[in-house]
């Protein structure tokens, strides 16, 4: 992207697409390319680990599986000569002809997720990485432990290919770090995936690895990743709270770390293997666009955004998520992702589906009783099969196989001439069922399946044998071996496709509004969102006023009033015509599933039934009521939300107070607890820079366990040493003490430093003490969703799926899923709207056709497949026997392998389709 | 201890008041055999056909086998002389859907142990026997030409000396005293007895133990697991198991039938009771539950409460097997 | 998941009876990683290969005629 | 060396769609050798993997089963 033109609903974009000197069009991905390429290049995609060709893909998975060639190292290009790619292509896809394409695309909304780039440690002197083989950066280990890595996951190091034994992880290099570079903030992920790294070093170690991981505060703020850290510790990490000197290199290449421990002594160990946990920071390239494009950065060089609007930045109409916004991890990444999307579209939703298309499609052919006529396509894919397998033996073979009718070999049976002979062949051969030998369903099968449905078959008449991926190009050196297993291939396919029948894909209207439970922050925004995006929205909270938990809050991270956003929160939901508000209201029951549920609230004017396509679970948490340090029995001793509105009321007065104490984890990361609240750190640090700023001589003393002010926050944590806060670390083991003195307080603490107890006369005790949840175990079973451990609503997929459930049509948002800030439960509320809106403006559903069924003439109603059914889509039926859901049903046939008496079954994986296949082997 | 003579009359009482109270319209229990040692399972629907109900040592069956397969329309709530283990099996009948609690009167009895005829008859080979009768912890076998005593603990069935519950985990009324909840052995040590052999041994002691199958289904329709509509053997569409007495069909039948009652078993013996050619099927089917004890902490039907141990999973449930 | 369960019983159970625990294999692959898949056919196709032609519970319709 | 020719067995392999079966897909992109002994047959989950599969390949001679997630 080159340039962003106009103003917000009417941008010119000016992009620039870059050569890959290959037709997208003719590309299959054999990869002939890659192999004949003489050239080597680093790997980017493996941290330059090893090498990758001119002619390459950057990795395996890559989509759209297209090859490109690397013009800067490509020969041809650097010399004039070589061509071999081209010469070798089977389809002649190679093109050095093309040209830079530069466009102007129209659009009238902006999201840039231009990411971070991995902090260059080179600069560290002290620890040698640019000299050091066996000094590697996280990075370049992620790539060593990866099965697709240079090594194929075997733990080795670099200098030397051995196993190491000892392995060392250094963190914070790169962050909360002002003199070596200039980044001042806390990089949030380097703790976890430091924790991740070396849990998963130990698993793929043969000899019984010893990791140590050197930190400063561990900092394991969210979902479960507290848990995580307890684990690695129970399975013999060491956690080395200390300072790092220096490293200096033995003869055989192993690593001294000198160190200083937390009580001063300077102590050196050798490792085989140092990983530096490299922080985030924005690449220079990203920092002259943003300038360019006149988007705000932050002092840090991340893009400037407000805890009320997390993912707008300073123009308007212009977007952004992830890394680009302040360092975060994949899960927060992918909501803020949703998030952006959802502010994106919110002011374009009068344009929403104006350039979509109607497929026209002929009508289906019935076969409904029909002999089959199945028709088998061999692919020679160029030389990719054909090259190992002899296809004409396949094809003859596949002509003696019962009920084929009709078989051809091609060149490419994937393209576009072929798909139109084979429209043809299906009309004039009659062929009811296809089958075609040639590379994956898993990338093939829905192009097949479209040339079918154009010639009035129904989809799911159609298998295919996979003869390239999983075989010519595994067995190259046993070319008879691979014609056998082909012909089996086909066998197996045909006898399965006989079997076929065509399954219909049943279309369910989707009601077009939504319901968001619970009117907190996340609740209020949700419901907005989902208003100014057209759709009709049932805000449902039970207490009688909105604002939840906020009500209380103070400030936010960046030091924002909210109170005057709550109010403002309030009046747009008042004032806005789609939002139906229910206050002092619950939930009696649910019934229905994704586009059509249908809930019945209760409140105080009785009972009314609500039909809505979607939800969204906002119900907040609770904080804890500690029972120790003298709460509740001392006036003087209060919780940091207590605090907040006591500081609003202004019945506290900073100025009156001399000596304040604050405790941090007070509920939170102890054994029936182990979680951390997130948000605690960071708010006994504003607590406390309140009360310097009102009243500079007051002692402030916070009480921490690890100071986990991840981002940005930490400046607020540096300003806060700087303005004389002191900070104490005690440890579970030895807990602070309480104790009521005369007028005040006696705190008696362990300090690490100076290994003995001290002993603070306080005026105040402020209690961080922990979120916990509502455990709403009755709304959980209503909308058939689970909760965890610790009464977190959890997600479909904690890192991929952060705000679904397993169950379609139900998000959730806010503390509900987790304790976290006020712009993070904004920032989720954005992206459940995001997501339910996927849903609702769909207008109608198709259901897949491969869905399991019961047959109830078999069905004894023992309650099996219900049980087992993950996505809660068995239920029973007034005779107490199973039935399916097709709406929620997913086809994964876990009920078919679980029922005794055979009553469920699969379409398209039926018990009659695997037998034949295995028969047929 | 009561003897199981007064236990039988103090059930006829029970039965004759719960039916003349109108409290149940049936009251399934045993009823005296026209053949020595083969009580036969009796419905008494009338206070009169109560006084025929019975109950000893040879009382095989596993009641709660009929209540999944009581004729329709007939009794809406029956009563059932319920032992240890039939307890269990009603227990798991209930979590199954089968019945509900409410539907069913449990006369709650302890198991005295039952009595394997075939263990009576190797007593007396070749000789005829005519009668037998319990006196205290004796039987008393009479013949042609012969009167002997035997005491009973040598000749119980073998899923009664490793019983872990002789008393009924759920009942309504409790017939008699409850008694020490085993008889002291433990199935552990008895379980799986072919581990013990050698890897390429197992099959061969398999295929002789199962040898003599007819395919009669006999232990199929004694078994209260076993209440399917369409047993997986009768399906033709696809045809999982063969219907011939080859040995992969009788393997395969056998295989999947002790697979279908895992974490289900409450090894009861009513299998092995009802099999007319003396097959052994505890063998196998006595390995799966000591391996669900082993893998899960499971034992079928001890409660209402807890999950069938293959309806559910735990994260951390073992899968060193899983590469 | 409630398959691990599932296949730990039967994988138990066949091997009680003989079926030797080498013809049968249970691995988690993600799609991600070819090698580890490489790597788990090869062992596979070894054990199998090591306890030769399958001796038990195969239906031979000429025994049975 | 032996007259005979060596033991080829036949396996069948039960692969998951979205795990195995993918890996299998890339084992092939990256032409990752191994011997053709498998033969695949894709499932939509491993909780599809019915007991009946693994004894059915047993009763057809196959001589190895492997299910793979």
């Amino acid at each position: 992207m080159q340039d962003i033109q106009g103003e917000e609903g009417d941008f010119t974009v000016k992009v620039v697409s870059h050569p890959r000197y290959v037709d997208m069009d003719k590309c299959i991905a054999c990869g002939a390319c890659a192999e004949k390429c003489p050239k080597r290049v680093a790997s980017e995609y493996n941290a330059g680990l090893n090498k990758r060709k001119a002619a390459y893909v950057q990795y395996a998975q890559a989509v759209p599986l297209k090859y490109a060639i690397d013009a800067p190292n490509c020969l041809y290009f650097l010399k004039g000569k070589c061509k071999a790619c081209q010469k070798f292509c089977p389809t002649g896809a190679v093109n050095y002809e093309q040209q830079e394409l530069t466009r102007d695309i129209k659009v009238g909304s902006v999201i840039i997720s231009a990411g971070f780039k991995p902090f260059d440690p080179s600069r560290y002197v002290q620890y040698s990485y640019a000299n050091f083989p066996n000094v590697v950066t996280a990075l370049e280990f992620e790539r060593i432990l990866a099965a697709s890595g240079p090594w194929m996951g075997h733990l080795v190091r670099p200098s030397d290919e051995a196993e190491p034994k000892k392995i060392a992880w250094i963190q914070c290099v790169g962050s909360r770090d002002v003199n070596a570079c200039d980044h001042p903030y806390c990089s949030a992920v380097c703790c976890m995936y430091a924790i991740k790294e070396s849990v998963i070093a130990k698993e793929h170690s043969k000899a019984g690895l010893d990791a140590a991981i050197f930190f400063m505060d561990m900092r394991t703020f969210g979902k479960d990743f507290e848990r995580y850290y307890d684990h690695a510790k129970e399975e013999g990490v060491r956690f080395i709270r200390s300072r790092i000197h220096s490293i200096s290199e033995r003869a055989n290449k192993s690593l001294a770390i000198e160190y200083a421990t937390e009580d001063g002594q300077a102590m050196v160990e050798d490792f085989d293997l140092v990983v530096l946990s490299q922080g985030l920071e924005t690449s220079p390239q990203t920092i002259e666009l943003c300038q360019k494009l006149g988007i705000e950065l932050n002092d840090s060089s991340f893009i400037n955004t407000s805890c009320f609007a997390p993912v707008a930045t300073s123009r308007p109409g212009v977007y952004v998520c992830g890394a680009l916004a302040g360092p975060k991890d994949i899960p927060l990444s992918v909501m803020e992702a949703s998030a952006a999307a959802c502010a994106a579209a919110g002011k374009l939703s009068s344009a929403r589906g104006t350039l979509a298309k109607e497929q026209e499609v002929p009508p289906q052919r019935n076969v409904a009783g029909d002999t089959p006529r199945i028709g088998v396509f061999v692919c020679s894919c160029g030389i990719n099969i054909a090259g190992v397998v002899d296809v004409q033996a396949v094809a003859e073979y596949a002509r003696s196989l019962p009920y084929v009718a009709y078989v051809e070999n091609n060149l490419f049976t994937c393209s576009q001439d072929t798909q139109d002979k084979m429209t043809a062949v299906i009309e004039e051969q009659n062929l009811n069922r296809v089958v075609v030998a040639a590379c994956t369903p898993r990338t093939h099968e829905p192009l097949f399946q479209e040339t079918l449905v154009s010639a009035g078959l129904n989809r799911y008449l159609f298998d295919m044998a996979n003869i390239r991926n999983q075989n010519s190009w595994v067995h190259a050196g046993e070319p008879e071996a691979a014609t056998e297993k082909a012909k089996d291939l086909v066998r197996m396919a045909v006898a399965k496709a006989a079997l076929l029948q065509p399954l219909s894909e049943v279309q369910l209207e989707v009601e077009p509004s939504a319901m968001v439970i619970g009117g907190g922050v996340a609740g209020m925004n949700a419901a907005l969102e989902l208003a100014s995006q057209g759709y009709k929205t049932h805000l449902v909270e039970r207490d009688s006023a909105l604002g939840g938990n906020a009500r209380l809050l103070r400030v936010t991270a960046q030091n924002d009033q909210v109170a005057p956003y709550l109010a403002d929160l309030e009046a747009r939901l008042q004032a806005e015509p789609n939002i139906a508000l229910h206050l002092g209201t619950t939930i009696k029951d649910v019934e229905g599933f994704v586009g059509n549920f249908k809930t019945t609230l209760a409140g105080e004017g009785g009972e009314e039934v609500v039909e809505h396509g979607a939800a969204i679970i906002a119900t907040g948490a609770a904080e804890y009521k500690p029972s120790e340090y003298l709460y509740g029995q001392n006036p003087k001793v209060m919780t940091h939300l207590e605090m907040d509105g006591a500081l609003q009321s202004g019945e506290l007065d900073p100025k009156k107070v001399n000596s304040l104490v604050l405790i941090q984890c007070v509920g939170s990361r102890e054994p029936e607890r182990p979680y951390c609240s997130k948000v605690c750190c960071t708010h006994s640090v504003e607590t406390a820079l309140h009360f310097k700023k009102d009243n500079p001589d007051c002692q402030v003393v916070i009480l921490y366990r690890d100071i986990r002010t991840f981002g940005r926050r930490e400046l607020l944590y540096k300003e806060a040493r700087g303005k004389g806060v002191l900070f104490v670390r005690f440890d579970l083991d030895h807990k602070p003490k309480v104790e009521a003195s005369g007028q005040g307080l006696t705190v008696t603490v362990r300090d690490h430093v100076l290994g003995r107890d001290l002993l603070i006369e306080a005026d105040l005790v402020g209690l961080a003490s922990a979120i916990v949840s509502h455990r709403a175990q009755d709304l959980a079973q209503m909308f058939k969703v689970p909760l965890d451990a610790d009464g977190w609503f959890l997600e479909a997929h904690q890192k991929l799926r952060p705000v679904d459930f397993a169950t379609d049509g139900v998000f959730m948002a806010g503390l509900a899923h987790y304790p976290k800030p006020l712009e993070e439960a904004v920032a989720q509320a954005q992206a459940a709207v995001a997501r339910a809106v996927t849903v609702l403006s769909a207008k109608k559903m198709m259901l897949p056709g491969t869905v399991a069924w019961i047959d109830q003439s078999k069905c004894v109603g023992c309650g099996v497949c219900w049980t087992v059914c993950p996505y809660q889509a068995i239920t029973a039926d007034d005779k107490g026997l199973a039935l399916v859901n097709e709406a929620l049903c997913k086809g994964c046939g876990t009920c078919v392998a679980s029922c005794r008496s055979g009553a469920p079954n699969l379409r398209g994986f039926t018990n009659q389709d695997v037998m034949a296949q295995i028969m047929a082997m | 201890m009561s003897t199981t003579q007064e236990i039988a009359a103090q059930i006829r009482e029970a039965a004759k008041r719960l039916l003349s109270e109108g409290k149940v319209d049936c009251v399934i229990g045993f009823a005296q055999g026209t053949v020595p040692m083969r009580e036969y399972p009796y419905f008494a629907y009338t206070p009169e056909e109560a006084e025929n109900l019975t109950w000893s040592r040879f009382c095989c069956n596993n009641l709660s086998n009929f209540l999944v397969r009581r004729p329709k329309g007939q009794a809406d709530k029956v009563a059932i002389v319920a032992q240890g283990c039939v307890s269990r099996n009603i227990v798991g009948l209930i979590k199954e859907n089968q019945i509900t609690r409410e539907q069913v009167y449990i006369l709650g009895v302890a198991s005295p142990g039952m009595v394997d005829r075939n263990k009576v008859q190797a007593l007396f080979p070749l000789k005829t026997i005519t009668e037998v009768t319990e006196d205290g912890d004796e039987l008393i076998v009479k013949g042609l030409g012969f009167e002997e005593r035997v005491p009973t603990k040598k000749v119980l069935r073998q899923n009664c000396y490793t019983c872990v519950m002789r008393n009924p985990v759920i009942k309504d009324e409790m017939i008699g005293e409850e008694s020490a909840p085993t008889h002291g052995g433990n199935i552990d040590k008895v379980a799986a007895p072919w581990e013990k052999l050698a890897p390429e041994e197992r099959w061969a002691a398999f295929q002789e133990t199962f040898k003599d199958c007819i395919r009669c289904y006999a232990c199929r329709d004694a078994c209260p697991l076993c209440y399917c509509h369409v047993c997986f053997v009768d399906e033709a569409r696809p045809q999982w198991c063969g219907k011939t007495q080859d040995e992969a069909d009788v393997a395969t039948f056998h295989i999947l039938r002790a697979f279908h009652c895992a974490g289900r078993c409450t090894d009861c013996g009513a299998c092995e009771s009802a099999c007319p050619v003396g097959i052994k099927m505890r063998k196998l089917t006595s390995m799966i539950e000591k391996d669900i004890r082993e893998l899960y902490g499971y034992t079928p039907g001890m409660d209402l409460e807890s999950q069938p141990p293959l309806s559910v999973y735990k994260p951390n449930d073992p899968q060193e097997f899983i590469k | 998941m409630f398959a691990r369960r599932r296949f730990a019983v039967l994988k138990d159970l066949l091997e009680y009876v003989g079926i030797e625990p080498g013809r049968l294999h249970f691995s988690w692959i993600s799609s991600a990683e070819a090698a580890k898949f490489q790597e788990t056919v090869l062992a596979v196709t070894e054990a199998v290969k090591a306890l030769g032609p399958a001796k038990h519970m195969i239906k031979d319709i000429r025994k049975v005629a | 060396m032996s007259e005979k020719a060596e033991f080829q067995p036949r396996i069948a392999a039960f692969l998951c769609n979205w795990c195995s079966y993918g890996a299998a897909d890339l084992a092939g992109v990256s032409r990752l050798q191994y011997p053709p002994n498998i033969h695949v047959i894709r499932i939509p989950c491993t909780g599809r993997m019915s007991p009946k599969f693994i004894l059915q390949a047993f009763r057809q001679g196959i001589d190895g089963v492997w299910v793979s997630g």
